[in-house]
């Protein structure tokens, strides 16, 4: 049975759950910037997961899951240049990366 | 899906030989080559030509032991060179040698190799990162830039083929080309456009090769007169050994991929008998440019580099997207 | 506009022109010698280490006047002689040459002002060890006589 | 040209010696009496010489002493002299130590100007040139090394040519290696 | 397409050894997402993303879309990950620094939060029982070309205008640190 | 240069360029505090291989010290001794007979042609390109060729002799540097096409690492870092020596004070070397090539002497302090590297590293002729 998973759309769903736990896990844990980006990276694939496996699986139009998944990789793109930049902007304003570091952000 | 399996497995053990064999003898005809053109007479000690020169370099770095620097990050530093090969031999499995000589073709072929042309630059990172040391460091700083700066054009300048093909499977840009020189993409008098501006494409295609794969005069990641020898300036053994061979396997895959996007695949210039021989033939000619050009020209500048890139080569790659889209609108 | 252009086309042009020549280049015979299987004849006044000069019977034409060894500037060569019983003149009985510290400045043999020493035309010395370069000249020139 | 101008302005330091007889002063009477500088009792005195230059390679010879060196410098860099070497001369003999500044110019109005400041040799002590020469850093970081000779206010006196941890100075004529 | 109605083939059949490379796909894809949130160093975790997309780039093939999978690598290795690990290179000097957890919670509690919604999602996906569509798409390029021109026309070309402000606003934060000097 | 310098003082590190590094040239160092590819800070530390040639002068006697100022600089020998020999001749009055001055002039500049030679390949290297060097070095070998027939040595030659020469010139050499001289100029242009023209050449240099007029001033540069910083300066010229001023050259000045400048003077220096050497020939006296009477030994008045001669690397001094004996009292050594070192750390603070690698280049650094 578990050779034939590959077949199955329970099985994708699990492994988007899984990424998708994964990257919460990460997003809550990690204290730099950078480590929170890479958690939220990890998220969206996660997401990205379960669309297209509805895509192969259930949906009525074969396409839309995959077009779904491609916007979402120009977002997460998107979101890793604004990401990084101000990444760097804030390196810049307190010489770390740290959240903790960058408390005065709180105004 | 029973013979596609098979077809990949085989690919994937014939890509590796494939790769290390290339890797070994084009190492043999840079240093005859270069020689050549220094007028000396290069490796011709061992064996005639100095053909055994290859495999006992190869005996020598299994020989030597693998030294990690103290401090390095160790998992890293073995993957690096690891995923230095890496890209280059999944790129193979969709490279089509001919007609037949194919493991897995697929649609998006030419996205396949740039999928996997995208992850040598990321070896390069590791190798400098995990190395500490701090030629190694800013060695692959400038393999990033660089990556990102020809990554670009180069894409751009494959999306005018894909236009003018219509289609991203490798084999059928081939068979568009087929029949002579005139309809090949580089002169596609006859073919089914009228680009004029297509040599340029290929030029800079070209040079975009040369630069992602790290060659003179691109070569700034292994500057030997400012970083020593860059990345893998703490490698030795077979570290060294790969990352050796993925440059000549990258070259090689540029080289195929520049054969089929603009030179006709396996078409003969004439039109006549078809066949793998003249895609290896155009291959090995394109090889051998590379080496031409590396012995012949001092190395730019990381910002030379950088404006060739952005204020050439991308303005230029752009003007030529958007000329030939016109064509194509046009007829 | 016009400036852009001209730039990247003269700049094409000469990467052309410099890949002509290498392409030319590619062709032309090698000049370089393959050394340990051919070699070259040194020239004339080639300077190598010195050696004894013979006379007509084989003996070393050296009268023993030191010069030699005073002329040099690091104090490479030490020699002795002494008179045999009943000869007029003296006789070598040791001239050593360390060549480990020898520069070839060729001081000596234009010092002697007998013809006593020459230049050899080896070039090709090479050993592990040190004491091989301390030349025993007169045992040399005696395995030459021989 | 410029020799007789760098003179007359070099001379200006020694106001208590009219110009010419500084120069057929006894110790130094003229440049043929040169030869006997090394044996003559009396160290030279401060002043402006003028030298044969096909002789000496020189024109102009100026002895200062160690508080007036920085004036002397400095009028040759307003007349764009460039600085060519600093040296030291053991004169053990008289217990002193002679610190020598080469300089010379770039335009075909050739004049090389020497200036040479004698110190006691037990505390041999001169001001940096660093100041107005840049180039001087090394050089004067180089005559520390081989003669002990501080040069006050060097930026960097450190031992250039020789070991980091060196404490001996080879040139000085009672150095034994 | 109930899991229990398909028979396992055997292990050396071709499907089955599909089978093995779908199993090591999603093993990479959960190992790489592992290292990407608990290594100590930055770096490592940029190799663990690269490590798990590329076993989703795998898995999104088995779903019959290599054209995506072929992107995702494109993307989110060559543009994502390069762009992260350039961050890394220019703000993160010292790598030995701890990142850690935030509080002694944070740790047990992030690791339950996490456990309890990927549960959640586990046991909704295997509980539900989804309907089946028998049309499976061919993933041709074709297709999504000819779908992000029509229907989604109007979202590809926001999409782009996004992707055009990112750059920008990436261009002036980034600019404007380096002016503050 | 067009990038932006991007200075942060606070986020330096320190880049330890050689003793062994593959652009130093030898056992240079260069201590570079670094701020990402630029240079904020670099602090040059010579002295790797320093042999202290002043005081072995000061030991040896003026014959026995003859050959070490050919282990100076091992690419441009000749012009060091002849240096030597002139202070020592000027300051004992030998009268030096004129074939033989001619044939030291024609030696060295020959030996002054190899230099620039090897130079220019070994700077090509630095930037990258592998072949020059090896073309260069071809057309280098003809002159050791020639050298090595009449001096007996290829690279430390001991030729100059107080009053003449170690040996006399034959028809062989005439001949041989006849036929040079036509295939050097050939190469020269063959080095232009190939070297000079090359647009990532002359990206790399156009505009790197401009050295002012003044700043050469302070530091007492000479040679092609002067010249190419537009000053009108060689030996030669400004304070002739030898049979110079029989000769019609030129002094190549170029005022862009880049570092193509600097390459510029060097390449034309070839060329006018090249007619040195052809008139030297043409007008070569016959005779002897030692003085019919030489004090037996060398004992020159007591005095100090100066002599400046321009070797391959700029403006080359011996300072003589006589005493009267056999040994000097004092033998100071003005290198011109050490002045065109020394412009190093300050010119090349805010420069990027390649581009401070290929500025040493330009500098034509002998490490040996530094460090003495």
């Amino acid at each position: 049975m578990t050779l034939a998973l590959y077949n199955n759309l329970a099985t994708y769903l699990v492994i988007g759950a899984l990424l998708f736990g994964i990257g919460i896990y990460g997003i809550v844990t990690r204290r730099t910037l950078i480590g929170m980006l890479i958690a939220a990276e990890l998220i969206l694939a996660g997401s990205s997961i379960n669309f297209m496996a509805f895509n192969r699986f259930t949906a009525p139009d074969p396409v839309t899951g995959q077009v779904f998944a491609l916007f979402i990789m120009a977002v997460a793109a998107a979101e890793a240049a604004i990401g990084l930049s101000i990444i760097i902007a804030v390196y810049r304003q307190f010489k770390s990366i740290d959240t903790e570091d960058a408390v005065q952000l709180k105004g | 899906m029973r013979l596609t399996l098979i077809n990949v497995v085989i690919a994937v053990v014939a890509a590796i030989a494939f790769a290390a064999l290339n890797a070994a003898y084009l190492v043999w005809a840079e240093r005859r080559g270069a020689a050549r053109i220094q007028r000396r007479p290069g490796p011709n000690i061992n064996g005639p030509f100095g053909l055994l020169q290859p495999p006992l370099d190869g005996i020598k770095l299994m020989a030597k032991q693998l030294t990690i620097p103290g401090g390095a990050d160790k998992a890293m530093f073995i993957a690096a060179p690891i995923l230095a090969m890496f890209p280059a031999i999944m790129s193979f499995v969709t490279i089509p040698f001919s007609d037949t000589i194919v493991a897995k073709n697929m649609n998006v072929g030419i996205l396949m190799i740039f999928a996997f042309a995208s992850m040598g630059g990321m070896s390069l990172v590791f190798a400098g990162w995990s190395s500490r040391n701090k030629y190694a460091m800013m060695s692959s700083v400038r393999a990033v830039s660089q990556a990102v700066a020809y990554e670009i054009p180069m894409l751009i300048t494959t999306i005018t083929v894909v236009m003018i093909t219509g289609s991203m499977d490798l084999m059928e840009i081939v068979r568009q080309q087929s029949g002579s020189i005139l309809h090949w993409n580089i002169f596609p008098v006859l073919g089914n456009s009228h680009n004029l501006l297509m040599p340029f494409s290929f030029l800079i295609f070209f040079t975009c090769t040369l630069a992602e794969t790290n060659r003179a005069p691109f070569d700034l990641g292994e500057a030997e007169s400012e970083l020593v020898a860059g990345f893998h300036t703490e490698y030795g053994s077979m570290g060294f050994g790969l990352f050796f061979m993925g440059e000549y396997a990258n070259i090689v895959v540029g080289s195929c991929l520049t054969t089929i996007l603009f030179l006709g695949g396996w078409n003969c210039p004439f039109g006549l008998f078809p066949g793998v021989w003249w895609f290896i033939l155009k291959l090995y000619l394109l090889i051998g440019t590379f080496i031409w050009i590396r012995w012949t020209f001092p190395r730019t500048t990381i910002y030379g580099l950088l404006n060739l890139s952005w204020k050439i080569l991308i303005p230029l790659s752009l003007f030529n997207l958007l000329f030939t889209a016109g064509l194509l609108k046009v007829f | 506009m016009v400036a852009y252009f001209t730039e990247i086309f003269n700049g094409l042009l000469s990467l052309f022109i410099g890949m002509g020549i290498t392409f030319k280049e590619f062709f032309k015979p090698t000049v370089t010698v393959a050394y340990p299987y051919e070699t070259l004849t040194m020239c004339a006044r080639y300077r190598g280490h010195i050696e004894l000069v013979p006379d007509e019977e084989g003996n070393p034409k050296c009268v023993v006047c030191g010069l030699c060894e005073k002329a040099c500037p690091s104090d490479c060569i030490s020699l002795a002689g002494e008179k045999p019983e009943g000869g007029k003149k003296k006789e070598l009985t040791k001239y050593n040459l360390d060549f480990t510290r020898c520069s070839l400045c060729g001081s000596c043999v234009e010092s002697c002002s007998f013809g006593a020493i020459d230049f050899s035309k080896e070039y090709n010395l090479a050993s592990t060890r040190k004491e091989d370069f301390i030349f025993n000249l007169l045992q040399r020139l005696e395995e030459k006589k021989k | 040209m410029i020799c007789d101008k760098t003179k007359q302005a070099l001379q200006s330091l020694f106001p208590k010696a009219t110009p010419e007889p500084a120069e057929s002063s006894p110790a130094i009477p003229s440049s043929e009496a040169q030869e006997k500088k090394a044996k003559a009792p009396a160290p030279r005195q401060d002043g402006v010489v003028e030298r044969d230059y096909a002789v000496h390679g020189y024109h102009l010879d100026a002895q200062v002493s160690p508080d007036q060196l920085l004036e002397a410098v400095s009028i040759l860099d307003e007349a764009a002299f460039f600085i060519e070497s600093i040296t030291g001369v053991d004169w053990i003999k008289e217990n002193q130590l002679e610190v020598v500044y080469d300089f010379s110019r770039y335009d075909f109005d050739t004049c090389r100007v020497v200036i040479r400041t004698r110190l006691d040799r037990n505390n041999p002590v001169v001001p940096t040139i660093t100041g107005i020469y840049a180039g001087a850093n090394w050089h004067e970081r180089e005559t520390h090394d081989f003669f002990g000779i501080k040069f006050e206010g060097h930026p960097h006196l450190i031992p250039l040519l020789l070991p980091e941890d060196a404490d001996f100075h080879p040139l000085l004529k009672d150095f034994k290696a | 397409m109930n899991p229990s109605t398909i028979a396992s083939p055997a292990l050396f059949s071709v499907d089955g050894l599909v089978g093995v490379v779908f199993l090591i796909m999603v093993a990479i894809t959960l190992i790489g997402g592992l290292i990407a949130c608990n290594s100590d160093r930055l770096v490592r975790s940029v190799a663990g993303l690269i490590v798990c997309f590329v076993g989703v780039a795998g898995i999104y093939y088995f779903l019959n879309s290599p054209f995506v999978a072929m992107m995702q690598i494109l993307i989110y290795v060559g543009a994502v990950a390069v762009t992260i690990s350039f961050a890394i290179m220019l703000a993160a000097p010292e790598e030995k620094k701890k990142i850690g957890i935030t509080g002694p919670l944070a740790g047990p509690l992030g690791f339950g939060t996490a456990a309890l919604l990927a549960g959640g999602f586990a046991v909704l996906a295997l509980q539900t029982d989804w309907p089946v569509q028998a049309k499976i798409n061919d993933g041709s390029v074709k297709q999504i070309g000819i779908q992000l021109l029509t229907d989604y026309s109007m979202v590809f070309e926001l999409v782009s205008i996004v992707l055009l402000i990112a750059i920008l606003g990436a261009l002036v934060i980034a600019r404007d640190g380096r002016e503050g000097q | 240069m067009n990038a932006p310098i991007l200075l942060q003082p606070d986020e330096t590190f320190i880049l330890n360029v050689g003793p062994q590094h593959p652009a130093t040239h030898g056992v240079l160092r260069v201590k570079m505090e670094m701020s990402g590819e630029y240079i904020v800070n670099a602090e040059t530390v010579i002295g790797y291989i320093h042999r202290m040639h002043e005081k072995m002068g000061e030991l040896k006697t003026y014959p026995q010290f003859l050959m070490n100022l050919s282990r100076m600089d091992y690419l441009g020998a000749l012009g060091y001794s002849h240096c030597h020999v002139l202070v020592v001749e000027k300051a004992s009055g030998i009268v030096v007979p004129e074939r033989a001055e001619y044939i030291r002039a024609i030696m060295v500049e020959l030996n002054r042609i190899a230099s620039h030679l090897f130079w220019f390949g070994a700077f090509v290297m630095d930037l990258g390109g592998f072949s020059p060097l090896m073309y260069a070095l071809q057309d280098r070998e003809h002159i050791l060729d020639m050298l090595e027939a009449v001096t007996g040595s290829r690279l430390t030659y001991c030729y100059f002799r107080f009053g003449g020469l170690y040996n006399d010139i034959d028809d062989d050499f005439i001949a041989a540097a006849r036929r040079f001289i036509p295939r050097m100029r050939k190469s020269l242009k063959k080095y232009k096409a190939l070297v000079t023209g090359n647009i990532i050449f002359r990206k790399r240099l156009e505009g790197i690492a401009p050295l002012t007029p003044e700043m050469c001033r302070k530091y007492g540069a000479s040679s092609a870092v002067a010249r190419g910083s537009g000053i009108n300066f060689d030996v030669r010229r400004n304070e002739p020596y030898s049979v110079y001023p029989e000769f019609d050259f030129d002094i190549p000045v170029y005022h862009e004070c880049d570092s193509l400048a600097r390459y510029m003077v060097r390449m034309d220096e070839i060329e006018q070397s090249l007619r040195i050497v052809e008139q030297g020939l043409d007008k070569l006296p016959g005779g002897p090539i030692m003085p019919d009477k030489k004090p037996k030994i060398i004992k020159p008045p007591a005095g100090d002497y100066y002599q400046a001669v321009e070797t391959a690397r700029g403006s080359f001094g011996v300072r003589l302090v006589s005493d009267g004996g056999k040994n000097p009292y004092r033998l100071k050594l003005r290198s011109p590297t050490y002045s065109n070192m020394h412009l190093f750390d300050e010119a090349c603070r805010g420069m990027m590293i390649m581009d401070a690698l290929a500025f040493m280049g330009s500098l034509d650094l002998v490490i040996p002729e530094i460090d003495r």
